[in-house]
């Protein structure tokens, strides 16, 4: 049997797939269809520091081997989190990692102080792409001098490894990506959503409420994977990457291009147990083309990869 | 919510019967589609753990093709768990359903379900069911008539749609209720009217009813407003509809706004469809 | 019958359809399907000073709902353009728009020269996502100088309408925008293709030798739809409208969210018919809707469009 | 190129016959898919104005789907212009072959076609036309030496593959050719070893070959070096394969370079798919 396990940012990992954030809850609903304890993470829908109600419906709309969303944050604020979804998730066989979102800066930190003292979390994934309320609504993750503030205010309130989650919205992901390593980032995550709209011309109005929504699955998957081996080649930190995952062999892609780790996201919403056939896949086609260790593909793709290629679990 | 979520179950079934494909009358559909078909499919599990008014979650593409990309959600319209089969009876409106209409006897179908909280079907002593189906909404409620028969529970139905070629399955809900009461916009079948006019007249003549009640969503929101009118309000369940991604209750993408004051969103597709009529605020 | 005639940047068009520069030729190889005076307007192949060759094989490769390419801007060069193809082009009974490209500042100015006094030419689209040799090759089209830089040379040598054409791949769409019309650019035309890469994991590379290529078709179809909502907000200038549009749904989305003219690309390859039944479905369409004028419904669905209308032809 | 480009024909046509699939021996195809089908299509139009080493870009999804998005470029395998039929003969690789290997008799299948340059199929007197087909390279080579021996031209057929059971259409091709002879690599049939061993063979002993090839680039690259041999440089053409978008000559996307010095690229579509062997860098 192939080897799939990594250490990704000091995670010991049975492999390197995970879920998405937003789109796994809290690991209940999945958690149905099969045992969690086979990821090789979970992470979390985004945690604010008050509870959220989220937008109005319509949320979601189909677009072409996409969807849109616009969930608006939905959660029951780090509190309630820890009190009634962390305890079960503790319980999972597979690392918890928590997405943190916020509207301030301020929120941020104080989310993941919060979360520092938990117990039972491995892991934050900052999320930047949430809109600044503190200027004006544009997404905290476009402007480098931001997500350094964001990601910088985490690390002085935690030493939970963090991982910062790009929005690839800007003209050049190498530029906020140094800034969220510099700021003390271990590992980033790359892609958050494409911003999209889809215009019902019946009745002449956006579908989604609030106008734009989050573009994600199948679609964005080449999107993504430039994303990957573009700042593989700027960074030395590890990557997650994730954007229309699917199949084993798209996961290989990421791989390739200089993720040590991918996430399932929207591929759930097709098929429940898309990440386990993920994680089968991996296993079966490094079995079939002779690879002992999924870490040696990590960058295999890419001459300028800038490593660090993972761990061996 | 009362019930419990059951296991959902993954399954690839097969198609059975159908689809039996049946034009409605020019203008029964708004868009000028207007093509219903049925399927029955061989499902076991969903069969035996299913309850009337869950639902299923359709993929309506070949594996591996991405377009269309999402589960479609689909009513259980009968559930027949000797035969361990269910039935799902459908509007063609796009390219899901179109997908689904293309199938034929052995096809695989992949589902997931029974999902979501079905129909209370507890009656007290002295209360009567009131099925009201709006068009394809009398999807649902057949199984739910057929339960309510078996367990012997008091039942009536009333049935509306624009003209008569859109009142469906008439037959198998009569077969359970005794009596369907018709209404159609244009008086081609039965009053003519809305089928909330109807149900008032229902209303008024049975004792203590339960009303039950799928469709489009102004007539929902007619009933709604009947059930809480003048100070009696009465008991009642809606089946609704919003647009779904996962179908499981993960993405938080199927928000209903919730009728308490102050507070947030149900799930449709975890919480409900059903949801008693004074719990959800509809549109929002 | 509906009128789906407009005025577009001074160009009367028999209805809004145009094609995509580098998917439809010099109008040739659809001109055997189909008559090209039933268009709007045709757009052109980018065209350069010299002729080019173009990128290595394989230049296209599929993805989901979408394709990349990287054709790598083959072309005859100018001169060649002008003796052999737009002689029949003149005659194809359809406005002609001449799409320029260039990879120095002073070759699109040179090209644009060129054409102003060729004689046929409509209009000239000015494709500013090549990359840009003087700069390193990042494309001229996500920095607002060097947009301005490149119009304003094009718009000193001709007095033909100049259609900047805006690449996405940019962190604010709206300050290219503005900085193209600024520097006198009539009209806007969006998007080109996002930047995406396909990585074949048995030859563990990408499958495009250049790495990455450009997303197009129905997969980028709501970056687009947004790209036109948010720009025809931002400035007064009409937009054609493309990216992803196959069906008259499609190009309603971009007529409501502001575009005064839509251009079908990626979708040819589907269908070859598909601009033709875009053209029908938008009659149809306003016949049964009740819509006259095809022009009423412009920025329909976009409470902050800016405007202009198009003139009635 | 000689041949003059028809104008194509897009056409709905109907499937006549087939899928009539055929699951080659374990180890045929590299990566262990290796099933064959064959289509049989009516498609009057377009089978007027084919030639041999055309081709049809054919859609592999249902209308209004966009996933797969791109046609599929396929040869034309056999042409019955009495009938008014083209065959198409495919190796499932992918989905969109394996879209069509699930198509039945009375089916439609979306087309554009005939496309590109076919074989030139005028010889000199004292010519002998040699064809080599390797795998499913045979495609377009049934239907050339159906022309041929139509025409009653001189013609010699080789044929190999990896395995017996991946010799395809032998016996189309030896009913026009009068005999094929066969390689295999494992030499379950045939000669044990390329089949440009066998066209060794043949150029030794026929005066005047015009070779016709198709099959995997390898096998290509060592045709286009035997033709090029020695300063006694043969007529020889080949036909390729590159990945397509519109198949028209629109997008530019199927480049193959060209072997003039230093210019540019054919474009495999519309200059291609058969060129004379010397005019193409193969891999470039
Ligand atoms: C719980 C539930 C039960 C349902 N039961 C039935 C049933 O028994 N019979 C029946 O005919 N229809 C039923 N519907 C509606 C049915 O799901 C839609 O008609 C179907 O999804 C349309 O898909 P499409 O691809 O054909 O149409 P399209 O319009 O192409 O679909 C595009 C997208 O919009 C969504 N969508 C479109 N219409 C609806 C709708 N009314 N509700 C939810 N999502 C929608 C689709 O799921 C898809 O994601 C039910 C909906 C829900 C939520
Ligand atoms: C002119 C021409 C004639 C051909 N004739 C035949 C024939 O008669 N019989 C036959 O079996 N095959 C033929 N091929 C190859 C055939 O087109 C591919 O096998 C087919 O496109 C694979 O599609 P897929 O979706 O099944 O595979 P996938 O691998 O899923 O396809 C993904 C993408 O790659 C492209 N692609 C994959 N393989 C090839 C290939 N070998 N050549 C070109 N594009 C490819 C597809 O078109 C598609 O865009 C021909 C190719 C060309 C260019
Ligand atoms: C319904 C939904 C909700 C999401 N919520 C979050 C979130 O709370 N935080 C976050 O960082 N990303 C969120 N995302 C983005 C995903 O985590 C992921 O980055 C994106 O969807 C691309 O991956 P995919 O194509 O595999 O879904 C959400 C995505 C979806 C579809
Ligand atoms: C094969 C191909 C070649 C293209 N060449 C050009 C070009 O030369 N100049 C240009 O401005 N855009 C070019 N484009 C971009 C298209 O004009 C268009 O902006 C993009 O494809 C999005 O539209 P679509 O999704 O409808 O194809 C090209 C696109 C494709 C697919
Ligand atoms: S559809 Fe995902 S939570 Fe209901
Ligand atoms: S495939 Fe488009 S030019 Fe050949």
């Amino acid at each position: 049997m192939a080897d799939l396990g990594v250490v990704f940012a000091g995670l010991k990992l049975k492999n390197p797939v995970m879920t998405a954030s937003g789109t796994f809850g809290y690991g209940r609903e999945y958690g149905r269809f099969f045992a969690l304890g086979g990821l090789g993470a979970v992470v979390t829908k985004g945690i604010t520091l008050e509870a959220r109600a989220g937008n109005p419906g319509p949320r979601v709309v189909e677009t072409p081997a996409g969807m849109l969303n616009s969930i608006g944050l939905e959660n029951p604020g780090v509190e309630r989190f820890i009190d009634e979804e962390l305890p079960s998730l503790r319980q999972a066989g597979a690392p918890v990692i928590v997405n943190v979102s916020g509207h301030t800066v301020d929120e941020y930190g104080e989310v993941a102080a919060r979360l520092d003292t938990a117990g039972g979390v491995a892991a934050l994934e900052i999320n930047v792409s949430c809109p600044n309320v503190d200027q004006g609504g544009m997404a905290f993750g476009v402007d480098p001098a931001t997500v350094a503030t964001v990601v910088g205010g985490c690390r002085r309130r935690t030493r939970l490894p963090l991982i910062t989650k790009l929005t690839p919205n800007v003209t050049d992901l190498t530029v906020i990506a140094r800034a969220a390593v510099d700021a003390g980032s271990d590992a980033l995550s790359l892609i958050n959503t494409l911003v999209g709209m889809v215009i019902d011309p019946v009745a002449r109005k956006p579908v989604l409420p609030r106008t734009v929504g989050g573009l994600s699955g199948p679609a964005v998957r080449p999107v993504a994977v430039r994303a990957v081996y573009e700042v593989a080649a700027a960074v030395d930190r590890p990557i997650i990457g994730l954007g229309g995952v699917a199949t084993a062999e798209d996961a290989l892609q990421f791989i390739m291009a200089g993720a040590s780790a991918v996430a399932v996201g929207t591929a759930f919403f097709v098929d429940p147990l898309a990440a386990v056939k993920v994680v089968d896949g991996l296993a079966a086609w490094c079995e079939r083309h002779g690879v002992d260790w999924i870490g040696e593909l990590v960058g295999a793709a890419n001459p300028a990869f800038k490593g660090p290629r993972p761990g061996r679990a | 919510m009362p019930s419990v979520v059951r296991a959902p179950i993954r399954e690839s079934v097969r198609v059975v019967g159908g689809p039996d494909g049946r034009i409605a009358g020019p203008g029964m559909a708004g868009d000028g589609l207007g093509l219903f078909h049925r399927l029955r499919l061989q499902a076991p599990a969903v069969a035996d753990a299913a309850r009337p008014g869950q639902f299923v979650h359709v993929r309506c593409a070949p594996p591996g093709q991405w377009d269309p990309l999402l589960r479609r959600p689909l009513s259980l319209h009968r559930i027949d768990r000797s035969r361990g089969e269910i039935e799902v009876l459908f509007r063609v409106v796009g390219r899901g359903t179109g997908f689904l209409a293309g199938l034929a006897a052995g096809d695989e179908v992949d589902l997931i379900g029974p999902l979501g909280q079905g129909f209370p079907t507890d009656l007290a002593p002295g209360e009567t069911a009131v099925l009201v189906a709006g068009g394809i909404g009398v999807a649902p409620l057949v199984a739910l008539a057929e339960e309510l028969a078996a367990k012997g529970a008091p039942l009536v139905a009333a049935a509306g749609a624009q003209t008569a070629e859109g009142l469906l399955a008439v037959e198998s809900l009569g077969k359970a209720a005794g009596e369907v009461l018709t209404a159609t916009d244009d008086g081609s079948a039965g009053h003519r009217g809305f089928v909330t006019e109807v149900l008032a007249g229902l209303l008024d003549h049975v004792a203590r009813p339960v009303v039950y009640a799928c469709g489009p969503e102004p007539m929902l929101r007619r009933v709604q407003a009947m059930l809480a009118e003048e100070g009696r309000r009465r008991r009642g369940y809606l089946s609704l509809e919003t647009r779904m991604a996962c179908g499981v209750g993960a993405c938080l993408g199927c928000a209903i706004r919730q009728a308490k004051p102050g507070t947030a969103y149900y799930h449709v597709c975890h919480d409900g469809p059903v949801f008693a009529a004074e719990e959800v605020v509809l549109g929002g």
